[in-house]
């Protein structure tokens, strides 16, 4: 097994418990964490396939991950806030209830 | 003279005189009657005037021409063959008894301009399909129609009309649906959708006669919704909750003669009734006009409310259109085409007729009739007559079309269609003639009110019953529908 | 200097302009409106122009940093982007005037409706939706996409109540599990061909095996992204919560960007072989979309509903073009492009009307509009005429797409689709005449509580009218399209 | 080649066991760990850059506002951290979706690798580039478009929070820094350190690795540390000068490419002679909006509308 192959294996794996995990667990934080271990599966793809052995590595890929981290950080911070928001609230709760009364 | 049968663009004005009224009396305040009047009245006489004109121009041997790009291969087509004419003079000629007939028949009630506004569209529609020179134009109008009828069918906003027009819609959507399926499908195969007097698709896809003749299933289960051919029939006596001049409108001129209509196109000008004939497709049409005509007399006879009587009359009279143009021939072809200008012209007076009834004296079924002749006596003569006219009776115009129409089935052998119009008369009379007797002969309960409708509830029925006894009467005149159905025959078989 | 008009400039101005002016509502809350609405103004100039320069002198294309694929990004404007484009633009400005109304207060009580995000949230969604429209770079579909959902999640949180937060918080994380799974594509892509340009990919000889793997995990993602049936459960509560400005923007234009972007990789990133297996599998996942989008929205019992079930169902016609495509192309492709330009007028006009009516009456319960046609006519008017594009009805834009698929459908052979166009349509009629009815019944005691000014009426009836403007000149757009229709030659 | 192999263990085995576990105090602190752990691997690589970014935004950034979540979820809704708030859906469902994502990677693996691989194309060009980093030439020249995007999402989603929470009352209570001595000492000495390192970073990035990002989320940090201990008061939600500095980084960078298409006739292609210039004063004011945003991401988790309300009122 050459680190050809341990890197995008481990990309694999981390995509995959993410995605299953993500699917599987109720919890929104579980699921917003899970879906943070599936972007790092993706970064660790997008760096290591197309890399061979011996090559330094690619500044494309490398440039989309920077940038795939950044969304993810913000796109976990709004989920996070809607998380908390919502654990905050009880059904029927809010500002305008302007579909009833 | 000459710049006007020139116009290509009379067959646009059509339109537009009853479109352009439409849309300005959307936008128009209920309390402006004398404009929307003035709206409504201008475009049904301007409308008359285009059509005489072009009527004029057809019998020249002049042919109005106008269209409009739609999609790259499609447009709107509007043309003006004698065809056309029959049924367009037809739509102009009723909706200005019809309009004077509503505007007397609503007054004082609400949502007036709405009705008015949809009034205008739904003759708006029914002229486009008259004057569609192809199926495109055709569907596109044919759709617009049952849209535009239905805030008529639900006028009075009552529950009860709210469910009549979830039936109407149920029927005639699906029914528009099928049928553009099929025109597509056509489109599809044949790669035109123009029609052509003799029909093009034997030309165009004779080989294909298995899809041919599926095709033409799909397009006749479409068109036969709105003609109501049993057992697709259902909508019409369930439409009877609308106002008496929606009635009217609905089997006179626009939805259920649309149905009619398109099925005289189909055999007419697309399929051409000897290759319908060739692959046994119009033998099939004829054979279910057959059995509606007999079903919906029977059907008449057993209803006491009189608009249902008058419904399943329409199911049964619509048919002899269908059954006229389903057969080979010259002759019953004449008695089909002309019968779809009589049917209307009678069975409109009968609906004014039972609106003034309903109106006036709240009389709606047919077991209160008794002493309506001496209680509202221009009324029911008009009835009477239009009444004859649809048994049959001479010298009414219904008597015109079930001569031809036995004539034609005689001469091309097809005997067992005499037998039906025979039976059908009597039914007919059967259903009719106690109406007449019991309104004539039996005394009016005692305390019932007296007195005969306001002038514009009379005066269009007093119009279209004696029209109903005049294109009897002047058959062989140059202008009668006859002579009309005639210039059709003419150029399609030669004589 | 280049000339401010040429397509060079017009086709990044598109993006940028809108950009620029979400950057400057977010800065000021108080210059948000006013920055909003010049910012559709010139939004929509620049993309009519751009429309007219493809028009008159064919497709252009605009290379950042001028260093052109594969090593640059290029931005692509051809007789479909800019068809998009202006259908937007008119939606955008449509909806920026509706919107300078529609949060204000209408009672003392009311609290703060959140306007001032709005603005900046709504540009951020135009400039992603025009950036996607004219996008040519997998890796940049990819930015474009989150920069389309994160302010897309927030819209639908905006009215802040329960429902319309867990529709968001579900929606944001399916959407940026379908952004991975979308990501992971590219990363095989990228691999495999060595690049991220639609076009180049095609040619680089990328193994087939792994063509089809990315091209499954990227529609797989997107199919999430635009409601694919039985990945459309978060789009009802969702767009049923937004605000209807909000609701109008996600209906009738994001889901449908994230069709346009897999129509895209199936016609012009991936060689046509690939699209046989999959192409039956959309079909027929459209078709139970069209089916059972049609029938939840007959199950529901509030006008906003109904329309969010309708973009389900709509959205599953547009999957049918991937059967259609194969046999008939050119039908097939106009007519789903119509199809969706006519559908994004409509149902933006839906929404708009169905926030005004709630915004008047206090409810869009169907029992409680009964008679609304009575007391808001233009709106009640909106209504009908866009509920009557959905079903397909002429004269509209819906009819004409119709007949298109019908004819795609019928021409090759395949009438079961035409089956499913056909039931699909009729039960469309139906959910709008479900509306329609109660429109009609007579009014109840439920009073008015404003009369809405003409900003929330006029948007609406024009967007509705202009769906009817494609129903009947319809040909200028359809050559245009038709100059576009793919080559799906191996 | 074995450490290879023992850190890709220790990174899956962190994953298996934060995913799986029911205490989510540790599933959090294991997400940081794990992040740290990626780290090396991204070493391993040779991408520096992303070693970087992801100890400073994946570890740093992200595990602090999953702290920060658990804490405030801690305080409204104890309920959603208990245990019995575990309920693990159907297992078929997830392992369908493991096994379709495994049978996908494997797929890509064994597959060929690109003909004609685009690294070698960009790497020749970086020298005509405004950066002589690879990375940052990719990021602010070759794919600056996709940069430019990139600060649109972070602009949303902080618009997107604040939309959120506009309940919140108009300046959240500070802390002082008498009430922390201990962190307060620390912060002197922390933040300006971290400032200067963070002005090192963004000025290296065109160099080496490092730039705005990473030195926008250790300003951030730095920014964090100086809320918490007080030194720097909150501003008010989405204040003029905070939406301003927030909104900055887009605007300016908006307004270069639209200035390039105009000049120099493709966006963001900078003039020949001080590309250098441009690129840093955009990764300058990039770096002060990047910081701001990700410390009112950590700010802004928003407070439940009770709560708020009835400070309001």
């Amino acid at each position: 097994m050459s680190d050809d192959v341990v890197f995008p294996l481990l990309g694999v794996f981390l995509f995959g418990v993410g995605f299953a995990a993500f699917v599987g667990r109720r919890h929104l934080l579980w699921k917003i964490i899970a879906v943070n271990v599936m972007a790092s599966g993706v970064s660790v793809l997008l760096l290591t396939l197309p890399r061979r052995a011996g090559e330094g590595v690619d500044p494309v890929p490398q440039a989309m991950v920077l940038t795939g981290i950044v969304v993810m950080v913000a796109a976990t911070a709004l989920a996070l806030a809607l998380a908390v928001r919502l654990a905050g609230l009880s059904p029927g709760d809010g500002r305008h209830r302007h579909t009833r009364e | 003279m000459n710049l006007i049968m020139a116009s290509s663009w009379l067959p646009l004005l059509v339109l537009l005189s009853s479109l352009v009224p439409g849309l300005i009396i959307v936008f128009l305040e209920e309390e402006r009657v004398q404009l929307r009047t003035a709206l409504n009245i201008t475009g049904a006489v301007a409308k008359i005037v285009f059509v005489a004109l072009m009527l004029y121009g057809v019998t020249h041997g002049h042919t109005y021409a106008w269209s409009l790009p739609v999609m790259p291969g499609l447009r709107l087509n509007l043309v003006a063959d004698p065809l056309a004419l029959l049924f367009v003079a037809l739509s102009a000629a009723l909706w200005l008894v019809t309009t004077i007939y509503a505007i007397g028949y609503l007054e004082g009630s609400p949502n007036r301009s709405r009705f008015f506004a949809f009034f205008s569209l739904c003759v708006t529609a029914t002229a486009g399909i008259a004057l569609a020179g192809d199926l495109f134009t055709f569907i596109v109008f044919y759709e617009a129609l049952t849209w535009a009828t239905y805030p008529l069918v639900v006028h009075r906003g009552t529950p009860a009309s709210v469910r009549a027009g979830r039936t109407y819609l149920a029927y005639t959507i699906t029914g528009g649906t099928v049928l553009l399926v099929g025109i597509v499908w056509l489109y599809a195969l044949t790669g035109t959708v123009t029609f052509v007097d003799g029909g093009f698709v034997e030309a165009a896809a004779g080989g294909a006669v298995t899809e041919t003749r599926i095709i033409f299933g799909v397009l006749i289960a479409g068109l036969a919704v709105k003609a109501a051919i049993v057992p697709l029939h259902g909508w019409l006596p369930v439409a009877m909750v609308a106002p008496a001049p929606v009635s009217a409108l609905l089997h006179a001129v626009a939805v259920v003669k649309a149905g009619a209509f398109g099925i005289v196109r189909i055999l007419y000008s697309v399929y051409g009734v000897e290759y319908a004939t060739l692959i046994g497709a119009a033998q099939v049409l004829a054979v279910a006009a057959g059995i509606t005509i007999i079903y919906g007399s029977l059907r008449a006879l057993a209803q006491d409310d009189l608009k249902k009587r008058l419904a399943y009359s329409t199911v049964s009279q619509v048919s002899y259109i269908t059954l006229g143009v389903a057969i080979v021939g010259p002759v019953a072809t004449l008695g089909g085409l002309v019968h779809l200008m009589h049917q209307g012209i009678m069975k409109i007076t009968l609906f004014f007729c039972a609106g003034n009834l309903a109106e006036v004296h709240g009389v709606k079924k047919v077991s209160e009739l008794a002493g309506a002749g001496r209680r509202m006596p221009f009324t029911m003569a008009a009835f009477t007559i239009a009444a004859f006219g649809m048994i049959g009776l001479p010298p009414t115009a219904g008597f015109i079309s079930k001569l031809y129409l036995g004539i034609g089935a005689v001469q091309a052998e097809h005997t067992w269609i005499v037998g039906v119009l025979v039976v059908s008369s009597m039914l007919n009379a059967a259903y009719f003639l106690p109406i007449v007797y019991r309104a004539w002969f039996e005394d009016a309960p005692t305390g019932a009110t007296m007195g005969e409708a306001p002038w514009k509830l009379l005066v269009p029925a007093a119009i279209t019953a004696a029209l109903s006894l005049g294109a009897g009467l002047f058959a062989a005149m140059p202008v009668s529908p006859l002579e009309l159905a005639r210039l059709i025959i003419q150029r399609r078989y030669g004589l | 200097m280049s000339d401010i008009l040429s397509p060079d400039v017009l086709l990044p101005a598109v993006v940028l302009v809108p950009l620029l002016g979400a950057a400057v509502a977010v800065a000021s809350a108080r210059a948000a409106a006013a920055t909003a609405v010049i910012t559709a103004l010139l939004t929509a100039a620049i993309a009519v122009l751009l429309g007219r320069a493809v028009v008159a002198g064919g497709a252009v294309t605009h290379a950042a940093g001028a260093w052109g694929a594969p090593l640059g990004i290029e931005m692509h404007a051809d007789g479909v982007a800019v068809l998009l484009l202006v259908v937007t633009a008119a939606i955008g400005i449509c909806i920026t005037v509706y919107a300078t109304s529609y949060f204000r207060p209408i009672f003392e009580d009311e609290e703060d409706r959140g306007v001032r995000f709005f603005w900046p949230l709504w540009l951020l969604i135009w400039a992603a939706l025009n950036a996607i429209f004219v996008a040519t770079d997998l890796f940049n579909l990819y930015v474009c996409l989150e920069l389309l959902t994160l302010p897309a999640v927030a819209m639908v949180a905006l009215d802040g109540d329960r429902e319309a937060v867990a529709a968001a918080t579900r929606y944001l994380l399916l959407s940026i599990a379908g952004s991975l799974l979308f990501l992971l594509g590219v990363a095989i892509v990228y691999s495999g061909s060595g690049t991220l340009a639609l076009a180049a990919i095609r040619e680089s000889g990328m193994d087939a095996r792994a063509a089809a793997t990315a091209l499954t995990l990227m529609t797989t993602g997107l199919a999430v992204k635009a409601a694919l049936v039985p990945l459309h459960v978060w789009l009802p509560p969702a767009h049923a919560g937004a605000p209807a400005p909000g609701s109008a923007v996600l209906s009738g234009l994001v889901v449908k960007a994230a069709f346009i972007i897999v129509l895209r990789l199936w016609t012009e990133a991936f060689p046509g072989s690939l699209l046989a297996p999959g192409a039956d599998l959309l079909g027929v996942l459209g078709a139970i979309a069209v089916l059972w989008g049609s029938l939840l929205a007959l199950r529901q019992q509030r006008v906003k509903l109904v329309i969010a079930y309708s973009t389900v169902a709509q959205v599953g016609y547009l999957f049918l073009v991937f059967p259609l495509l194969l046999e008939a192309p050119g039908p097939a492709w106009s007519g789903t492009m119509y199809h969706l330009l006519s559908h994004a007028l409509a149902k933006a006009a839906l929404f708009l009307a169905a926030g005004a009516m709630l915004r008047a009456m206090g409810s869009d319960r169907l029992d409680d509009i009964a008679g609304v046609g009575q007391k808001l006519p233009m709106t009640f008017a909106a209504f009908g005429i866009a509920g009557l594009n959905l079903a397909g009805m002429p004269p509209s834009g819906g009819f004409i797409g119709k007949w298109l698929l019908l004819t795609a459908a019928l021409s090759s052979g395949q009438w079961w689709w035409a089956v499913v166009i056909a039931i699909g349509s009729l039960l469309a009629a139906a959910y709008v005449l479900l509306v329609l009815r109660a429109a009609f019944l007579q009014p109840r005691a439920r009073p008015l509580r404003h009369q809405p000014p003409w900003q929330l009426t006029a948007p609406a009836l024009a967007l509705a009218l202009l769906s009817v403007v494609l129903g009947v000149w319809a040909e200028p757009p359809l050559l245009l399209l038709g100059a576009t229709a793919p080559d799906l030659a191996p | 080649m074995a450490f290879d192999v023992a850190l890709c263990v220790l990174v899956a085995g962190l994953a298996l066991r934060l995913l799986t576990t029911r205490d989510l105090f540790e599933a959090v602190i294991l997400f940081v760990s794990f992040g740290l752990a990626l780290a090396l691997v991204w070493v391993r690589i040779g991408a520096v850059d992303v070693a970087l970014a992801e100890v400073a935004l994946g570890a740093g950034v992200t595990g602090a506002l999953l702290v920060n979540a658990r804490r405030r979820l801690e305080q409204k809704a104890p309920e959603w951290l208990e245990a019995a708030h575990y309920r693990p859906a159907a297992a078929v469902l997830p392992a369908l979706c493991g096994a379709f994502a495994g049978v996908a990677g494997l797929v890509a693996l064994t597959a060929p690798r690109a003909v004609q691989p685009l690294a070698p194309r960009i790497l020749e060009r970086v020298p005509d580039a405004a950066a002589t980093n690879p990375v940052t030439a990719v990021l602010l020249d070759f794919r600056a478009y996709d940069t430019l995007l990139e600060i649109g999402v972070l602009v949303a989603g902080i618009t997107a929070v604040w939309a959120l929470e506009r309940g919140r009352p108009a300046v959240p209570p500070a802390a002082t820094a008498e009430d922390e001595p201990v962190l307060a000492e620390l912060v002197r000495w922390i933040v300006p350190l971290t400032v200067m390192t963070a002005i090192y970073l963004t000025w290296l990035g065109a160099y080496e690795p490092g730039g705005a990002f990473q030195a926008g989320a250790l300003l951030a940090g730095a920014g964090v540390l100086m809320l918490a201990s007080g030194f720097l008061r909150p501003y008010a939600p989405h204040s003029p000068v905070l939406r301003t500095v927030v909104a900055a980084g887009l605007f300016v960078f908006a307004a270069a490419a639209l200035a390039t298409v105009f000049a120099e006739g493709a966006l963001l292609r900078y003039p020949a002679a001080g590309g250098y210039v441009w690129v840093l004063a955009i990764e300058a004011v990039l770096t002060v909006s990047i910081a701001a945003i990700l410390a009112e991401f950590f700010v802004d988790v928003p407070s439940a509308p009770q709560q708020a309300s009835g400070e309001q009122r």
